[in-house]
């Protein structure tokens, strides 16, 4: 019997596969297609205190190997979540994780402040690096001031585990990984999607509203796992590692990168029931090379 | 609502019925029964073993047998995913996600004027409806457009179900003009449920208005999940954004901003 | 007849087609595919003023839609190229640009002034971008100062055209563009190659012998195409685009984005005739869309 | 040189040799003739439809038939990129660049004992370099090993050329042992001339060196281009890093820092 467990801080994983946000609703679109306790945790969409529209379509573009997106955080807000979505989903027998997103810091403080009243969320992701919001967003993650600014003013307001999510649109990300252990961040997790474009040829016009958008898939796993690879050597708290993760060789890449858990994104678009394939194929392969926990896995290159 | 699911299917038979369109009919692999699939609702489809073709590729559901527990998927060649398609052979596995979104709402009465209408692919999901509304006691005529004659798709099958108008461009067949133009519209028309290019649909919702007719399009938006996860294929409404994947892809044009 | 003339400061190019520096040896390599008279440059292997060995095997690996290369500038050393490659290359009548790539910035400045002595070279790309070596290569280009620094010295020794190659690997590659623009550099060439990793999880090693690699091909190009149209914003002199462009509609991308010309690199690999038919694509994409010059659709976004 | 081409081939056969080994029987599919192909030489497969595959795939060549204009492929399933190759069906085309490297070089004298070991898919460069010995009026006789008998390829063609050896891990055909190991060794080779897995050639190459043999090896480095322009498919020899894809295939194992 393979242990799979991990812990994020405090926060214990059943095993190290989590949903990325913003590629798993709130995990009951996916409830048909697999049994969600088999998850480590799925973290939920981008949430931020006052309702989001988010940007015009067209918002998606397939890029080689990957896929472009702009939804710019479209949500119902804090208090919506926590009156109408938290209730449904909070039985689920995996640990939740919301994703925190604002405009400006009093915001995220706000949001956290207000999801301190659910006993059972144990763990936020403040997200510093959305590509897609004109204020806030990218704009704390790329540089170590705002990104441990945003750390330290949340981490007064939240004092259950405390993820960040990392952007990798930086010249090191490993600065900013210091700057957010520094000021008290239990784990981060990155990559966040890379700013890209693309433009449609033939009409002459960016394929999205907002001409640039964020780029995940595939396409991105090499820069993810070189960033997760760097960042496990330069900080001491646990690393999450996301970008591009198709199926469980990918994410078992991460892990031997030194990630103490993964999230799958992307792939949830391709194959609803990915997740699933990710948990058991990590149990197999423990099982065929004669590991008896996943934690010994971890780094090991 | 019907438990959605990831199954593969085996391609029975593929269909070329011009250069531009084939028409697959499929079976799950495993024989099991298909779920229960509503008119207007549609598929997500993996492209099997095609380079640059990550994503699905959400196909409207054109009809089901369920004696021969078959469903209908009418292709058009749109871009590499669609021409990997629209060229399976029969014999070949695809990874179908179904059944996905809402469906066309019926008539309130059974001897309303329902009038379907169709241009190019948008005419697939209304041969289920068309055959669905009969079963049920309705009585659906339809006005399918195109730019020419050889581009109506499945006429024949169409006329099986109730009386066939049409237009084309080039008044090849029908009568000459858009289907906006069509006499028919001028028939005391009650119900019209529509599925087509954008300009075509919007014109449609203009004209439904004017005579006063209940009117339903089906939207086309690009996807990525197609079960409401990514929101990427918002269509904008009186209620701001929403997932043509999940609330859609039917939608009363009252709801739209058109 | 369509012109698809286009010129990098000083430097006349027939057409914006060039290929990009390690991808396409010294030309000669591809003369039995093409006629190389058809490109409008042709960038040679990066040189340094000392021959180097480069990186030990292996050196690439696949990744999807993209691979990762670890090369590190191998090359016979500037004298070499100078008395024994340039004679035999100088004839093909096309722009021949040298990429000039050095660890100090005094190999930079030897290196120009050596291959002033050739009269037919009107051009070099300084490549300030390399992620496989140790000493500068990279390390000068992800800073506005290493970018200026190189960019001065190599100004005064060399007086013909100057493109600096700049990376991708950076917060903000406008404000490196425009580093070296203040220095002098006739223009910029971007992007380089992307940081990237993979790892072989059955062996549990590294794919490349120095671990991290650079990524190119499609997979990058959504990257490359955004950071050429914020360049392309940013400066005054012409960028050079290129980032996984495998057809002439990929090369459309770029110019599209504001481009005055590309650089065609990972896709030599794949189709070694593949420059041919970007060239024609072009002058068959001015025809369909009815312009009379390929300057006509720079940055028609 | 012959010059390099990129050129079309249809497939004319795919024989399925084992589940792990196809033949791959191609022409021009334009009909033009065969560039003038030199034992040991490669081609560079650029693989049809697979998602995830970019690159080409480097296969050297296991026979040339002038007559028929054909040249033979031997594929092991190694991944994506020769999965699908080995896959690929009569009348398929697929895109072939070559001829590529060197070639193996023709011993000093006719009556020389030359030797030809293969192991694995190894043996494929070694048929057609025998069959062009045997032309010019030289006695190759073969050394093949494998680790069961049932791994031994095109062993009746083999034969047909010369006489041959075999070692065979678990003894089910021939020697039973290493090939290094095989009592021919001992017969008196004058060159060896093998392909295999690296710690094989290695291993034959020390077996060379101490019989006093001449020795070249075919290596098979991971490749990108092919023709010397990407630099990633280089072995270290005594004149320092040098691309495999145009200094080699084939080395002298006195090249070579083994």
């Amino acid at each position: 019997m393979v242990d799979l467990s991990v812990n994020i801080g405090a926060l214990k994983l059943k095993n190290p596969v989590m949903t990325a946000s913003g590629t798993f609703g709130y995990g009951e679109e996916f409830a048909d297609f697999f049994d969600l306790s088999r998850l480590g945790g799925y973290i939920v969409k981008g949430t931020t205190l006052e309702p989001r529209e988010g940007n015009p379509y067209p918002r998606m573009a397939e890029t080689p190997s990957g896929m472009l997106n702009a939804v710019g955080l479209q949500n119902k807000g804090v208090d919506y979540f926590i009156n109408t979505i938290y209730p449904r989903i909070c039985d689920i027998d995996s640990q939740m994780v919301v994703n925190v997103s604002g405009a400006k810091i009093e915001d995220y403080v706000e949001v956290c402040r207000r999801l301190s009243s659910l006993d059972r969320l144990e763990a936020i992701e403040v997200n510093i690096s959305c590509p897609n919001v004109k204020q806030g967003g990218m704009a704390f993650g790329t540089t170590c001031e705002g990104a441990a600014q945003v750390t330290k003013a949340v981490r007064e307001a939240w004092n259950r585990t405390l993820i960040v999510k990392l952007s990798p649109n930086v010249t090191d990300i490993t600065e900013i990984a210091k700057a957010v252990e520094a000021e008290g961040a239990d784990a981060v997790s990155l990559i966040n999607t890379m700013l890209g474009m693309a433009i449609d040829v033939e009409k002459r016009k960016p394929c999205l509203s907002t001409i640039t958008g964020g780029l995940s898939g595939p396409a991105v796993r090499p820069v993810a796992v070189r960033m997760v690879w760097q960042t496990v050597k330069a900080v001491r708290i646990p690393v999450i590692g996301l970008g591009g993760i198709m199926n469980g060789r990918d994410a078992m890449e991460f892990i031997l990168a030194g990630a103490t858990a993964v999230q799958v994104g992307t792939a949830n678009f391709v194959d609803p029931t990915v997740c699933d394939k990710v948990v058991s194929y990590l149990e197999d392969y423990c099982i065929r090379h004669g590991f008896s926990s996943i934690s010994e896995l971890r780094g090991l290159i | 609502m019907t438990k959605k699911e990831a199954t593969d299917f085996i391609v029975s038979e593929c269909r070329h019925l011009s250069e531009m369109y084939s028409l697959l009919i499929l079976t799950p692999a495993d024989g099991s029964a298909l779920p229960e699939i509503l008119p207007g609702q549609f598929v997500q489809v993996k492209v099997p073993h095609c380079a640059d073709v990550m994503l699905r590729r959400p196909i409207s559901i054109n009809n089901v047998e369920p004696e021969k527990n078959t469903v209908w998927l009418l292709v058009r060649r749109a871009g590499k995913g669609t021409d990997t398609l629209a060229s399976l052979e029969a014999g070949e596995k695809v990874n179908i996600v179904l059944p996905l979104g809402n469906s066309f709402s019926m008539p309130g009465s059974k001897d309303a004027k329902i009038l379907l209408i169709g241009g190019g692919v948008g005419v697939a999901p209304l041969l289920y409806f068309g055959k669905v509304l009969k079963q049920n006691g309705y009585t659906p005529e339809f006005l399918l457009g195109a730019r020419s004659g050889k581009d109506l798709l499945q006429l024949e099958l169409f006329e099986q179900i109730g009386k066939v108008h049409s237009s084309t461009e080039d008044g090849s067949y029908g009568e000459k003009g858009l289907v906006t133009k069509n006499s028919v519209l001028a028939s005391g028309i009650d119900c019209i449920y529509c599925c087509g290019p954008a300009p075509m649909m919007k014109a449609v919702a203009v004209e439904a208005r004017r005579i006063g007719a209940e009117c339903e399009v089906s939207l086309e938006n690009m996807m990525a999940c197609g079960i409401g996860a990514c929101l990427c294929c918002v269509e904008k409404t009186v209620k701001g954004n929403v997932c043509v994947c999940t609330e859609g892809p039917v939608f009363n044009i009252n709801k739209l901003t058109w």
